[in-house]
């Protein structure tokens, strides 16, 4: 057992690290814009392509596709860093689209999207859930239908986060009426700039969070776009779940520490009650973090860490609630004024994030529904 | 004992669920965006349905209610998130009533059940640590005047108050002003807040004040201050029982209409579970208010039980919303949904008179610890 | 609204109270004898039949069988002060097998048993759980058969507390195979003392109580041992649910003032750490008792108390819970040890109470299956 | 980064299952009736296996292991609720093997590791609010002889203990003492516990002690202290880290097979959502307590992993085996089943060496606060 990094780990944490510190202003910019819920704005696109132009966006890719080959391990090592300097975790593409595309995709669309995926220049929005599919994402309805030379796709997608500026959908559809449903389920890429018929409408979330309703409207999509084989996309979102279970506390250690050291300023170190919870807050993150590392050296050893990264999952949104939730009690009235007022503590960094925390309990999977996999797949409990 | 509403509660509330429900739908998404942050024309029709009066003499324009009417008032409030003083007006006006001289009250308090008049508590002091550049308190007299300078934060709806209740150290001890807002000397700015509801900072610089807006007798403010603490927080702890209901209502219905993976969500044991929970602790919070408010209704102590009342309220606010918001699913996190208004406005009144700990604190006390 | 009691109420409770005043030894030794976990002994039996001899123990029953005629309130009150002052709260004569024989008994059967049992002087030990029918009663499968002129009992029963010291068995048998199972299940009177064939063997649980198997090997039982119509036997026991229902914190709430008394006494009155504690549960145990006041009043109102009921009865076994685990966590390594020990704190009372507690948590219904009371016939959410 | 075991860590566990599995099933409740408390026989066998002297070099009839190597059979003997006082004469061989002599080293080592000798910590002094009635402290010289009286609490195995670790305010300051348990001075009251493990009040008066028996340096015995009570404490999380491991075992296998209502009761959401909880809990235990071995195996600072560890294992050990006794229903209170038995123990892991309490307060210590 060891819980250390190896010495090329450290080391590239260390270069990793160094880019981010060199470039603290575009660090700092990019984590302000993307905190306003906006999602990436200039300053995002530039530090994300700094990271890519390095290899670090994908580093487990093959390095034809922009990637250096590297092990799971060094994608956490980058998840953490990007976390801790720019709160942005990871692009879309790189986590969830391009993996699939990776393993799925035509030599064609290998070519044409990993490359820049890799590079940080493009995003997908996922295109998962609708009004009737959230946690049963087998039961989405949006339709694509095989015209021949296209397929005409009609209906709606909730909550396409990053639509107002990716590039491509990443979008699950329809393509066979049949039971099970999921068994009729295909992915496709869309080119959001260039197809008529698309219309991105914004909704916007109790955190301040732009996301989008995205409605398609006889839209045709060319053949090459359906990724892998027709009414397989279903497993391979399964499949998929692995990359993407690379996950990281290192945004809620950098903000406990602030927190800590705003506990100290401001003389309340003395208080017993203040100093139990923060006690207990830290074992919590520190359990958290090592169930995230735990899940990276899992893959990286050819296991799957199913219930694992159930565990992981649940674990890091309850843990963010219960930081928060210290925060603003800690803060007391002054919790409660936002950004910009003079009794703001950390200029109403946390009454933000108390709102716009929620959406982390509810996004990719409910504690609810990681529950009942740790259950059944974690303890051999019955399945109904 | 008797665990039901008599005749004429019955009534008020009837009344007030379906002024509130044909008045107030939405209201509280519409006025948070607005400078005022309340309904200037609401606020006249409540007055006109003596709700602002409701604890008040006749001779006052008031309704003789008792405080356990205002509670159950406050109750339905809280159900529909209607915005606006009310709960601070109240219980200025209350202190007015038990503490002011009768040419105070004859001023006062018919303004005030009229609707035209509306007070408000500025008794929060700035902790200096959360923010060093204040106005710092001085009391100083002249002329046989005061000259009060000082900073009061979270002032509920300060900016549109005709009149603060005030407490400055004077030669005499801690005493207790009816300041008019409209005073040359006095700054009042409006918080921008998670809830939406105007916390305001108000500044006081050299403000002039005769011996006549003294309530109560100079140097004695401190018992006073406790009584608008105590009423505050209790009916802080019925606007929260109100808010929960409605989570819980709001919550089961839609876990009862909503379909995932072929069945209702609300045929799932886990969110079953989840609703029972949010109806135990919601339950909680109505009893120990209710009998709290009974107890200060017969005048008996009751600085143990509002207590009681508003540490569980406090933290049981956080709780219950926080499972709404998550049986809500993705629905519960959309601006464009009511749940999150209610989460938003449960920190506030969480905090309002005392968090959780504040009031267990003072539980304790009450225990003798 | 009023929380209470009427002038007449509160002259009763007076006059409850002062009856245990008076016979203070008496309550001390019974109280002591019960916390033994060996249930009844001596002292436990002279006090019910004081208590019985002024109709007390059953008030809510007609005078012709050894009641007052009284509301349920009297009712509440008097196992307010019995919980408070010797810890028994009822007999299950008087709780659960008497009303059912004074609604669905013949006047043989209630002339027989229901004096006797309001004077307090005999008790009914509880048949109804068995190995497989524990959470679901009717499952139960010990079998009753009609015999012509005498029921033929085989079969076992599990949990039987109070076996060793009661006259009866309140037994639950089953006299139909039928489906749905509950409908075949009837309710007999067994006279343990006369009756051969039944062996009773001692269980003991980690609190140190004593409950008991019973088996029955070939009893013959007389056929005007069955209680109301055959097969009715489990609709008479969720209707005789209301009269249990009545239940009280005052144990508790005596506990409670003991242990604040001794945080004061010990100098730990200062500890902020166990100030919250200490405040958090005294308004948890304030809500439990207005739960318990209200179910009592929704009786006397004619109301049925359902979810209320089960409401209070997952409450008082938390927040029992939670005093027990508070005691304790005050005591530190000093709750570790047990009565008798010159260490013990309440000479190891918490202890005990830490252990035995857990019974209650099972016993009547989990927690589990009261939140699904609430949910389905509280809430209206639909019953599977 | 590894979170597997190596080879010679996965050949002793296999070997401690085994034995465990085949000697110390029924154990605990076999011998919590007895004097000893636990079996000197199986004592003796571990001796063999060379799990006493894991953790200390060969020359004193040792096998080198690790610390880490320790935790992880202590885990296993957590599953097992194995009996005994394994952890503590450990840590006390640790403490004269760190901080002794050579000739102490050579004296009691090897007796340690031969299963011969069982050293236990005595350093918990009474509260005197707690019973009055104590052996108060004093350390006196007469004759070159130090003349040690006092009252030590809650001393693991006592009254089996061959020598005791304990503490002095001498002249020189707070010494550290190896006393011989056989001493005429001494008496020790093994005392009933709910875990029936055998905590035991020492009691010394005017015992007599010679300089050779004082491990370390006179006055420095704090840092020691606090080396014993460091281990001792991730060790105990460590063994209730394998206690809750089998609780989870045993509840999952019984809900798999209880029925009730027609179904499997694991099948319910309800008992597969409390298992998670445990499952979680029990990890959280895991990685802590493993990450704090891990760390002080390399020598590296482990205060505050330890605490968070000893804090986490405290506070789950409570919850996941209350869970545990609910989904046993009726079963998991009986006295026949081994449910009880770990809902028992868990409260004296919880307590040893601190609480969830006293051990989150160290870890704010460590942030500085």
């Amino acid at each position: 057992m060891d819980f250390s990094f190896s010495a090329e780990e450290e080391k590239f944490k260390q270069e990793v690290q160094e880019l981010f510190i060199s470039e603290e202003e575009l660090s700092k910019a990019a984590k302000k814009e993307w905190n306003t819920g906006l999602g990436f704005g200039p300053n995002c696109w530039k530090i994300l392509q700094k990271i890519g132009e390095r290899g670090w966006l994908c580093p487990t890719w093959p390095k034809e596709y922009g990637g250096l080959g590297l092990s799971y391990m060094y994608r956490y090592i980058v998840v953490e860093q990007m976390h801790h300097f720019v709160d942005i975790y990871t692009t879309v593409g790189a986590g969830m689209a391009g993996p699939i595309i990776l393993s799925h995709g035509t030599d064609e669309q290998k070519n044409k999207y990993l490359p820049p995926i890799a590079r940080g220049e493009v995003e997908f929005v996922l295109g998962y859930t609708e009004p009737q599919a959230g946690s049963d994402l087998a039961a989405l309805s949006i339709k694509a239908e095989d015209k021949g030379d296209y397929y005409l796709i009609n209906g709606s997608k909730l909550f396409n986060t990053r639509a107002h500026y990716s590039q491509y959908h990443w979008l699950g559809a329809r393509t066979a009426v049949i039971k099970p449903k999921y068994k009729g389920i295909s992915l496709f890429i869309v080119d959001l700039k260039n197809t008529p018929g698309i219309t991105i409408s914004p909704i916007w979330s109790v955190g301040g969070t732009r996301t989008n309703e995205i409605f398609y409207d006889n839209v045709k999509i060319p053949k090459d776009s359906l990724v892998g084989e027709a009414n397989r996309g279903f497993y391979y979102i399964l499949e998929a779940l692995d990359y993407e279970r690379i996950s990281t506390v290192a945004g809620l250690e950098r903000d406990f520490k602030e927190l800590v050291e705003y506990v100290k300023e401001k003389r309340k170190a003395g208080d017993p009650i203040i100093r139990q919870k923060l006690g207990g807050l830290a074992a919590e993150i520190e359990s958290a973090r090592l169930f995230a590392l735990k899940v990276a050296w899992m893959l990286d050893n050819g296991r799957v860490p199913n219930y694992e990264a159930a565990m992981l999952k649940m674990k890091v949104a309850e843990t963010e609630q219960n930081l928060v939730n210290t925060a603003m009690q800690i803060f007391g009235p002054y919790g409660q004024v936002q950004k910009g007022c003079r009794w703001a503590q950390f200029d109403g960094q946390f009454e933000r994030f108390y709102r716009d925390s929620l959406e982390n309990l509810i996004t990719r999977g409910t504690s609810e529904i990681m529950r009942n996999i740790i259950a059944q797949r974690g303890l051999g409990m019955p399945r109904r | 004992m008797d665990f039901d509403l008599s005749e004429s509660q019955n009534m008020l509330l009837d009344t007030a669920k379906k002024f509130l429900e044909k008045e107030a739908k939405g209201l509280a998404r519409q006025v948070e965006k607005t400078d005022a942050g309340y309904s200037p024309e609401l606020w006249q029709k409540i007055a006109e349905l003596g709700w602002i009066g409701l604890v008040f003499p006749e001779q006052y324009g008031g309704i003789e209610g008792t405080f356990q009417d205002l509670v159950l008032l406050v109750e339905e409030m809280g159900k529909a998130v209607f915005p606006g003083p009310f709960t601070t007006t109240a219980i200025s006006g209350l202190s007015i009533l038990d503490h002011g001289n009768s040419s105070q009250k004859d001023a006062f308090i018919p303004a005030l059940t009229d609707g035209e008049l509306i007070i408000s508590p500025a008794l929060i002091k700035p902790d200096p640590l959360m923010n060093e550049s204040i106005v710092h308190d001085q009391a100083s007299m002249k002329n046989g005047k005061y000259l009060l300078s000082g900073t009061r934060l979270f002032v509920p709806f300060g900016h549109v108050a005709g009149r603060f209740i005030y407490e400055a150290d004077t030669d005499k001890g801690k005493t207790l002003f009816l300041i008019d807002a409209g005073n040359p000397g006095i700054r009042c700015l409006p918080l921008d807040s998670i809830a939406g509801d105007k916390p305001c900072e108000v500044v006081l610089e050299g403000v002039e004040v005769s011996e006549e807006d003294i309530i109560g007798t100079p140097g004695k403010a401190e018992k006073i201050i406790k009584q608008i603490n105590t009423r505050g927080a209790l009916l802080e702890s019925a606007y929260i029982c109100g808010m929960l209901e409605q989570v819980l209502k709001m919550t089961v219905e839609y876990a009862n209409e909503r379909e995932q993976f072929g069945d209702k969500i609300g045929a799932l044991q886990c969110i079953q579970h989840q609703c029972a929970d949010m109806a135990t602790d919601t339950d909680q919070v109505k009893f120990l208010t209710y009998e709290a408010a009974w107890k200060l209704s017969k005048g008996l102590p009751a600085d143990k039980e509002v207590s009681m009342a508003k540490s569980w309220a406090s933290d049981a606010s956080r709780r219950v919303c926080l499972l709404g918001v998550k049986i809500h699913g993705g629905t519960g996190v959309m601006e464009e949904h009511d749940m999150q208004i209610y989460f938003r406005k449960a920190k506030a009144e969480e905090l309002a008179f005392g968090d959780g700990d504040f009031h267990r604190e003072i539980v304790a006390t009450q225990l003798g610890l």
